[in-house]
């Protein structure tokens, strides 16, 4: 024993001889021989497919030894096996080029969350109980092959429907072939922020179907319409290392980003010029600076070519968008849209891009044609520093949307694919009630959601690194190509990947499918590898196919709502974090800081600040929210950067059932939302309710920031 | 003649040894309930982590390194007034000094542990002291907190020893009046002392050159405590001002506590004929000369910082001025200055009641002190996005409670075991023990003490008693 | 004088029973007032037995014994592997523990690994039928590891460079020829190795091991 | 122990007792006066008033002061750390630590003095009695060598004279 | 052989996103705190995005600015630190040494960039959240300091591979968490002893500014400002 140890014997014997060893025999499992010969302690990286978002960048997850608790055979053990310890962007990756943004990189607590399904549940409760039993893969899947059997038996293949996410791709065909042989309708695509109006923009104005991808990199001028293209949309990842290049990492100096919204968003925050505007009056900014331009001579009007003939008045040199008249719409000064418009023209290659919230208006339709039809006008369709189109291997698979589900005749087995329409569906939309009216339903996440909950049968999936992966990125790159990926790393519970499970369905059923799918996905996706690939560097087909459409006029947002009665737009934004509330239940996505608020963990309301000293609200008071289809309740920020008319909310929170880490947290902006439609489509126009507030009460402590002051510099000096 | 003067003084400060009332035990049960309830509140906080107390990102300070300062300041109530007044031969410190000096040790006592409550990892509290710990690595001397190690146990040391010392003379006089185990006690404690000249003598000289060395190591003590907080480039902690701020403020804190327990042992132990209103009335200028040196350090902090009108500092100047804890600015203002100055400028109201009401105030005033300049400061750095708050939760509130019962625990312990005026001292400051030429300096400093304390002494001359 | 401690003496196991209540009602009032680990999150069981994974100690005589770095030098194993035998027959470390040039860790081999030459050599052995029974059911053996470092001391090893450095495995290990059960021969403190890395000149930087 | 002694209750009795046993023959050194308080105004109150005290205790603060430099400067170099870009033995801040050092080695060695001059601590055995604490003074001689010579010195007014033979 | 890691923050590149902050979370075993530790100021970023807001509505602006640990030549922190827990590496790294530390939190007071943390109570991974861990990185517990590392354990890795290989390490190769994640790459790292690294490189831009330089920390990340627009014509 020495010094150290005398006084340490000193220090504890006191204490030590109170506290007595209590023995804690862990419980003994068994142990497994390694399935894989990794060398302890050495890393090595397999490529993988990040799935949150349809960016679809391309992973290396690091996969290091580890002991983990596992199943195999239906037994628990221990075993020592290959784990991923951590996701990076793949740096071969066209789209993420070695990076991932924050929800990428939590991606790995998917498959880790203590909250994960781990074995097939069959209901025995009531429906939405959330009581369920545990069952074995062979009964789970002889009761769903049963409900099919029964569909086929009685000639109602069409009452089958599958409800999965939006993502392009060879999966999405496999089901949708699937669905096609078993004889149901198309697959039902689900997404709360889908850019369905962009694309059908898209179609009209150039003839593509399809989200653009923006060469940032050598753009001049950059004219953001409430695009929040570093923040949630698209493909952020490959536009923020674009815009890091853009800004600062290239010869030639660096470009300016105008961004034009209501609320300072992220990456309005990073715009060198921020143009507040009015609600929906973005299409009206974007003809404004055509008709200063076109006025200007400084393009000519035909080189919109058909994005310009979707404009009504567009060939007349719109004349109903002069910089006056585009300030009393917009609100916008008339001298700021005549040099905005100059310098747009003055600096080429420059670029206009728009999503979110305009889009999200009853006239989002026109503010993104009159968007693309002044890039048209920029001549940056298909030019370096403008909007191209990634050459795709085939056009996308038909599918329907939610409303599918809702309104024509109710499918009596309703498949789910890891969407949760219950929780990010306007409240009036009722989609609960209509789930409920389905006789049976079989959900596949890996988590009980809001609407998992409410399935008959729920048949987890392989977590993405278990399991086969692939994804053809829409946007993103120029050159982008269609990537598959395989495991990562073995299962860790008794989990299957659902399209597999499908394919096994296929062939167990009465009268199995025919002519008959692949056994497995991987063997679908390797048949398919020689087959479609597209050629690198393949240009789009822009302006050839779609059908024409007449010439669109403009029309004012329609708002739900009388403004009397309620006097603020009601703005809700896609979580930084959180997204659509879709990656809620990973906590380190719940404890990330919001990049303008500094919120964690909490639903807040953000309010203008001048605004809220009228109406006597401090930071972290609670305010109520109310719309005309209904109220949520939560602790105010007080924000600098949104207009006094307007409140906003970010989406993500308020999940009433979906793991121990977003239950019970926050409120849901959008169950508040009208069920209002974007005119011309069936998208829904979720930026388009209006709503009144009233203080509750004083802070409840629900609002957690991490960051304390807002202003870097404490205002006081002196006695003043 | 020298008998039946100072037999009585012995008596009387003897009884309380020997006569123990029902309010003793209530108030050691009382306290000592209060002090289990703390032990209990750190237990817990040891075993679920320091996370129990309220510190948080970035207040990583909060009311136990309150506690820690503020206890350290009372500590100077005794070793140093004492030290000073007897340097100074100032006749009426005679009945002062020991129960100053009580206050001293266990004050540091308290004030002591709160380094090692507070520690993430108390069970590694050693590492701290003077050794290589581990493979030759010694503690870090750069470090103020290695720098409090040295000075508070120097300060402890020297305090206990400059208590302990003048006592061996009372405790053999308990000694040969005690049978029993209180003899077999009082006998260890007495160190066998007789009482030679010699051993007088010597116990004087010793006496003497402990107030020499203790003066520097006080003001030390609390220099070093305000240089934990500025040696850190905080925004109003980096200031040169904080070591004599400290002092002062400490010896004022220090001052207040020692009139209240002056106050409450005159009460129990019936001691009205020796604490006199005379030597309330004394600490009460006392009191009031540390009251306005105080708010003129006070003054001077804030104008400087005002003056400066350095953005970070600013912040913080604020926060407390008229933001968020201006409440407690206020209240502190109101306690330190304007209740003490008051009562105290006033002789007619700077009676005993009115020096314990102003010292009531200052100790609760000296306390916010310590809160406002711990807390404002650490939630308000130079980063703004890192501005925090910061609010005490019950295990601290608990531990917080639990040492002042303490004090009261210890001390009513103390006063129980230990003659609270010192015998000797007392006996040897008789006005006719005096040499002539001093007994003129004398009874000018404590006129008062020699017509009502001691007109016995001359009532039994007038009657021609021995 | 001594009426009233008489009767305080008399009461005084009420006195116990008062604090000892007030003290259980402090801690119960922290427990509540103050709540531990994050809230809705795992069940964090206070008493150190908590399920999920944590640094701390699982028991307090864990905590004590790691205190000390008190440990038996001897390590429960599921069998008495003998080195002693097999160092003896001309095998040499690195053909089990095929990890210690490549990484950090020199690996504990799988019942696999075993079988390489016990499905030829000494397969009458009952050790060896149970582990060749074992491979069949997919099982393996669940070795316990002989040197590891206590989570507190933070120390990171890494074999490899050692055994570039030609850093023999007695070194750390002590002649497995003459150990059968392994067993922990040496006490690899951290003057163990700063000692030899003052020896070597290699850097004795805090961060070369604990990080 | 054998001793003679007188116990007085007036100080200038005492005072005469102690002049008393001068003029017996005895030596200064070899008398005892002990009382339950100083007498700093009395001629028996100075005897063996010098001491060396302030003087070790100012040699130990010097030792200290060194052997704290030394202490300190050893253990900064046995691991030299660099720390906010402070020099591995940085004085300023040594010299707190140095200072208390000092000043702790000048208290101990006054204490150690203090206990080792005065005799303390004493197992007994001395010439003493109770009856000090009650305020008499004792004046006596221990192991005197006559004690007839020496009871009549003693024997004064206002004294009573003690004879310890055991 | 003697290195001084230093990184260089372009401000103009920094998006907010905040991908930097998980990265590190997932890089070095950073504990998730939940929501009711979180609102008591337990939550722990190594590395944090700073929001400013400047101005105020329509006429306002929000800069970012990520903060960590700046690993300071004179750093505040290392000095009050009673057991050397914190001091100057070799490298320039400001060391933590956990096994150290007995949480005092004197640094964390010292630190006037608030980037050190502290763990309150003992971390925890519901099962089987702890199968993510990173092998190569410390699981802090209760009571002790942490911060900021330049991710140590990659530097470490990196040089013993180097040193296997017989080479330099080569600029660039070597990137902390934040820094690999970086979708804009607004984050350098690299070895400002030599002249020709990138992050050495931009250290002497002319846009480069340390954070709170007046104090004298010497810290050894340089922020590059934001470069405003002007019209290519205007020169």
């Amino acid at each position: 024993m020495d010094r150290r140890h005398f006084i340490k014997l000193t220090a504890i014997t006191g204490t030590g001889a109170a506290l007595t060893a209590c023995g804690n025999p862990e419980h003994q499992l068994i142990r497994f021989i390694p399935e894989d010969d990794l060398v302890p302690g050495v890393a090595t990286w397999k490529p993988t497919i990040c799935p949150l978002c349809s960016a679809g960048c391309g992973v290396t997850a690091r996969v290091m030894e580890g002991q983990a608790e596992v199943f195999r055979n239906g037994q628990p053990g221990v075993i020592s096996m290959g784990l991923a310890k951590k996701l990076e962007g793949n740096p071969e990756d066209a789209i993420s080029q070695g990076k991932l943004c924050a929800r990428g990189q939590a991606a790995i607590q998917i498959t880790y969350h203590p909250d994960r399904l781990a074995n097939p549940r069959k209901r025995t409760g009531e429906r939405g109980s959330g009581q369920f039993v545990d069952i074995s893969w062979d009964e789970a899947i002889k009761e769903l092959v049963g409900h099919l059997d029964a569909l086929a038996a009685a000639n109602s293949q069409a009452s089958l429907a599958l409800l999965t996410k939006p993502r392009r791709g060879r999966r999405l065909d496999l089901l949708a072939e699937w669905l096609r042989r078993f004889g149901a309708p198309a697959p039902v695509t689900f997404e709360l922020f889908s850019d369905d109006v962009l694309r059908r923009a898209n179609e009209i104005s150039f003839g593509v179907a399809q989200l653009p991808t923006l060469d940032l990199e050598q753009a001049q001028y950059v004219v953001s319409f409430g695009a929040d293209f570093l923040g949630a949309w698209n493909s952020p990842v490959a536009q923020s290392a674009a815009y890091g290049r853009m800004r600062q990492s290239r010869p030639g100096g660096r470009a300016k980003l105008v961004h034009a919204d209501a609320r300072l968003s992220q990456t309005a925050a990073n715009a060198d010029e921020f143009v507040a505007i009015k609600p929906g009056t973005e299409g009206v900014l974007a003809l404004g600076l055509a008709h200063v331009i076109i006025a200007n001579n400084l393009r000519p009007a035909a080189a919109a070519g058909r994005a310009g003939a979707a404009i009504d008045g567009w060939a007349t040199g719109l004349t109903a968008f002069t910089p006056a008249a585009v300030e009393q719409r917009t609100g916008v000064a008339a001298a700021r849209v005549e040099r905005l418009a100059r310098e747009f023209a003055a600096h080429p290659p420059a670029v206009a891009l728009v999503a979110g919230p305009p889009l999200a208006q009853s006239n989002g339709l026109f503010t993104a044609l009159a968007v693309n039809a002044l890039n048209a006008l920029a001549g940056s369709l298909n030019t370096p520093g403008g909007v191209s189109f990634v050459p795709q291997p085939r056009p996308a698979v038909a599918t329907r949307d939610l409303s599918a589900l809702l309104q024509e005749a109710a499918p009596k087995v309703l498949l789910i694919d890891d969407v949760n329409p219950v929780f990010a569906s306007p409240a009036s939309r009722q989609v609960a009630g209509a789930l409920m009216r389905i006789p049976f339903i079989a959900s596949f996440g890996s988590f009980v959601d809001e609407t998992s909950a409410l399935a008959d049968l729920i048949l987890p999936d392989h977590s993405f690194l278990e399991s086969w992966v692939e994804a053809v990125p829409e946007s993103g790159a120029a050159k982008a190509v269609p990537i598959s990926a395989g495991p990562v790393m073995r299962p860790l519970y008794d989990t299957r990947p659902t399209i597999d499970v499908l394919l096994d369905v296929s062939r167990r059923l009465a009268t199995p499918l025919a002519p008959a799918l692949p056994n497995t996905f991987e063997e679908f996706l390797n048949r398919e590898e020689t087959a479609g690939v597209l050629r690198a560097g393949d240009s789009a087909p822009a302006g050839q196919a779609g059908a024409e459409a007449p010439a669109l006029q403009y029309i004012a947002p329609q708002f739900d709502g009388d403004p009397t009665q309620f006097p603020y737009h009601f703005l809700p934004y896609a979580s930084q974090a959180l997204f659509d509330g879709s990656l809620a239940h990973l906590p380190w996505l719940q404890e990330l800081p919001d990049p303008t608020t500094s919120a964690m963990w909490c639903s807040w309301i953000e309010i203008n600040e001048h605004r809220a000293e009228e109406l006597g609200i401090h930071q972290g008071d609670v305010i109520e929210v109310a719309s005309a289809h209904g109220t949520v309740r939560a602790a105010a920020f007080l924000n600098p950067g949104l207009a006094p008319d307007a409140v906003a909310m970010p989406v993500g929170q308020g999940h009433t059932n979906f793991t121990r880490y977003a239950t019970g947290i926050g409120v849901n902006p959008v169950a508040i939302l009208a069920a209002a439609e974007v005119s011309g489509t069936t998208a829904l126009a979720w930026s388009a309710t209006r709503v009144k507030i009233t203080r509750v009460g004083g802070p409840d402590d629900t609002l957690i920031l991490f960051g304390g002051a807002t202003r870097e510099r404490p205002e006081e000096t002196h006695g003043r | 003649m020298n008998r039946t003067l100072t037999k009585p003084i012995a008596d009387d400060l003897v009884r309380p040894l020997f006569q123990t009332s029902v309010w003793f035990y209530a108030i050691v049960f009382a306290a000592a309930t209060v002090v289990a309830c703390g032990g209990a509140a750190w237990g817990y906080q040891v075993w679920n982590g320091i996370g129990s107390a309220g510190i948080r990102w970035p207040v990583f300070w909060g009311f136990y390194l309150v506690n820690f300062v503020f206890w350290i300041g009372i500590s100077h109530a005794g070793t140093l007034i004492s030290a000073i007044l007897r340097l100074v031969n100032a006749g009426w410190r005679r009945p002062v000094t020991r129960c100053a000096e009580a206050i001293t040790v266990f004050a540091l006592m308290i004030g002591a542990m709160f380094p090692i409550i507070h520690l993430g990892r108390p069970w590694l509290a050693f590492w701290l002291f003077p050794y290589p710990s581990a493979r030759e690595i010694w503690p870090n001397f750069r470090s103020p907190l290695a720098w409090d190690f040295f000075a508070i146990n120097t300060y402890l040391t020297g305090s206990v020893l400059f208590l302990f010392l003048p006592m061996i003379p009372d405790f053999a006089l308990v000694r040969d009046r005690s049978t029993g185990w209180r003899r077999t006690l009082y006998g260890l404690l007495a160190f066998g002392w007789r009482g030679t000249t010699r051993q007088w003598n010597r116990l004087e000289s010793a006496m003497q050159i402990m107030a020499v060395a203790i003066l520097p190591v006080a003001v030390s003590v609390h220099t070093i405590v305000s240089f934990d907080f500025s040696m850190a480039a905080v925004p109003m902690w980096h200031s040169t001002i904080f070591g004599p701020y400290f002092v002062a403020g400490a010896i004022f804190s220090g001052i207040a506590a020692l009139i209240i327990a002056m106050a409450v042992l005159r009460k129990t132990l019936g001691l009205e004929k020796y604490l006199l209103p005379l030597h309330f009335d004394n600490l009460g200028k006392l009191l009031l000369l540390m009251c306005i040196l105080w708010a003129y350090f006070v003054f001077a902090e804030r104008l400087t910082v005002w003056y400066g009108n350095e953005p970070s500092e600013m912040a913080v100047f604020w926060a407390s001025q008229r933001g968020r804890f201006a409440p407690f600015y206020w209240t502190m203002v109101i306690c330190n200055f304007v209740i003490p100055f008051v009562i105290l400028t006033n002789y007619k109201t700077r009676t005993i009641l009115g020096c314990v009401i102003a010292s009531f105030g200052v100790l609760i005033g000296m306390w916010l002190e310590r809160f406002l300049i711990i807390v404002p400061s650490l939630a308000t750095k130079q980063l703004p996005y890192s501005w925090g708050s910061y609010a005490p939760q019950p295990v601290e509130l608990t531990i917080m409670a639990a040492t002042f019962a303490g004090m009261i625990l210890l001390y009513a312990l103390f006063s129980k075991f230990v003659p609270i005026i010192a015998i000797w001292e007392l006996k040897a400051g008789l006005p006719s023990r005096l040499d002539p030429a001093l007994q003129v300096e004398t009874s000018l400093l404590s006129t008062r003490l020699d017509t009502e304390a001691f007109s016995s002494e001359a009532e039994r001359a007038d009657r021609g008693q021995p | 004088m001594a009426s009233p401690s008489r009767k305080i003496g008399r009461a005084w196991p009420n006195w116990a029973l008062a604090i000892l209540g007030l003290v259980t009602v402090t801690t119960a009032a922290c427990t509540f007032a103050s709540p531990g680990q994050p809230s809705g999150m795992a069940e964090r069981s206070r008493w150190g037995t908590s399920a999920v994974f944590t640094p701390a100690h699982a028991t307090a005589g864990d905590a004590i014994a790691a205190f000390f770095d008190s440990r038996p030098d001897t390590v429960a194993q599921p069998f008495d592997f003998s080195h002693q035998i097999h160092l003896g027959k001309g095998a040499v470390c690195t053909d089990c523990h095929t990890g210690v040039e490549q990484g950090p860790r020199a690996g504990i081999p799988t019942v696999n690994t075993c079988m390489i030459c016990h499905s030829q050599i000494a397969t009458d052995r009952p050790l060896i039928i149970k582990l060749a029974e074992m491979q069949e059911k997919g099982l393996d053996l669940a070795w316990n590891r002989v040197y590891d470092y206590q989570p507190q001391a933070h120390v990171r090893f890494n074999h490899a460079p050692h055994v570039r450095a030609e850093v023999a495995c007695s070194t750390c290990h002590g002649n497995q020829a003459e150990q059968t059960v392994a067993r922990r021969a040496v006490d690899m403190n951290m003057a163990f190795c700063v000692n030899c890395h003052k020896a070597k000149q290699v850097s004795n930087d805090c961060l070369t091991c604990h990080y | 122990m054998k001793a003679v002694y007188g116990l007085y209750d007036d100080p200038h009795v005492a005072q005469q007792a102690v002049d008393n046993l001068r003029a017996a023959g005895v030596a200064d050194a070899d008398i005892t006066v002990i009382s339950s308080e100083p007498f700093d105004h009395f001629e028996f109150g100075h005897r063996d008033a010098a001491t060396h005290m302030p003087w070790i205790a100012t040699a130990a603060g010097a030792v200290g002061l060194v052997a704290s430099y030394y202490l300190l400067a050893a253990a900064q170099m046995s691991w030299p750390l660099v720390t906010s870009g402070m020099p591995i033995v940085p004085l300023w801040s040594n010299l707190i630590i140095i200072f208390e050092m000092t000043m702790l080695s000048v208290i101990i060695a006054t204490v150690i003095t203090l206990l080792a001059t005065a005799g303390l601590p004493s197992r007994g055995g001395k010439m003493y009695d109770p009856e000090v604490s009650d305020g008499y003074i004792l004046v006596g001689v221990e192991n005197p060598t006559d004690f007839a010579r020496l009871e009549p010195a003693l024997a004064i007014p206002g004294g009573r004279v003690k004879r310890v033979e055991s | 052989m003697a290195y001084r890691w230093g990184m260089a923050v372009d401000i103009d590149k920094c998006t907010g996103c905040e991908a930097c902050v998980t990265a590190c979370h997932a890089e070095n075993n950073i504990p998730t705190v939940g929501a009711g530790q979180a609102s008591r100021g337990r939550a722990m970023h190594w590395i944090r995005v700073e929001r400013y807001y400047e101005g105020s509505f329509p006429d306002v602006r929000l800069k970012f600015r990520p903060v960590l640990c700046q690993q300071c030549d004179n750093a505040p922190c290392e000095a009050v630190c009673p057991t050397y827990a914190a001091h100057q590496n070799e490298d320039g790294l400001n060391a933590q040494v956990y096994n150290r530390c007995i949480g005092t939190r004197y640094c964390a007071n010292a630190c006037t960039y608030n980037v050190r943390f502290f763990n309150f109570f003992n971390p925890e991974w519901p099962k089987p959240l702890h199968l993510q861990l990173n092998p190569d990185v410390s699981i802090r517990e209760v009571g002790v300091m942490e911060k900021c590392t330049f991710c140590v354990q990659r530097i470490k890795a990196a040089k013993t591979e180097a040193t296997a290989a017989q080479r330099e390490l080569v600029d660039g190769a070597l990137q902390p968490a934040c820094a690999q994640a970086c979708p804009t790459t607004a984050i350098i790292f690299g070895d400002l002893n030599d002249p020709e690294s990138r992050v050495a490189r931009l250290a002497r831009s002319p846009r480069g500014t340390k954070l709170l330089e007046d104090l004298g920390a010497e810290p050894k990340i340089t922020y590059l400002q934001k470069q405003p627009w002007h019209e290519p014509d205007a020169y």
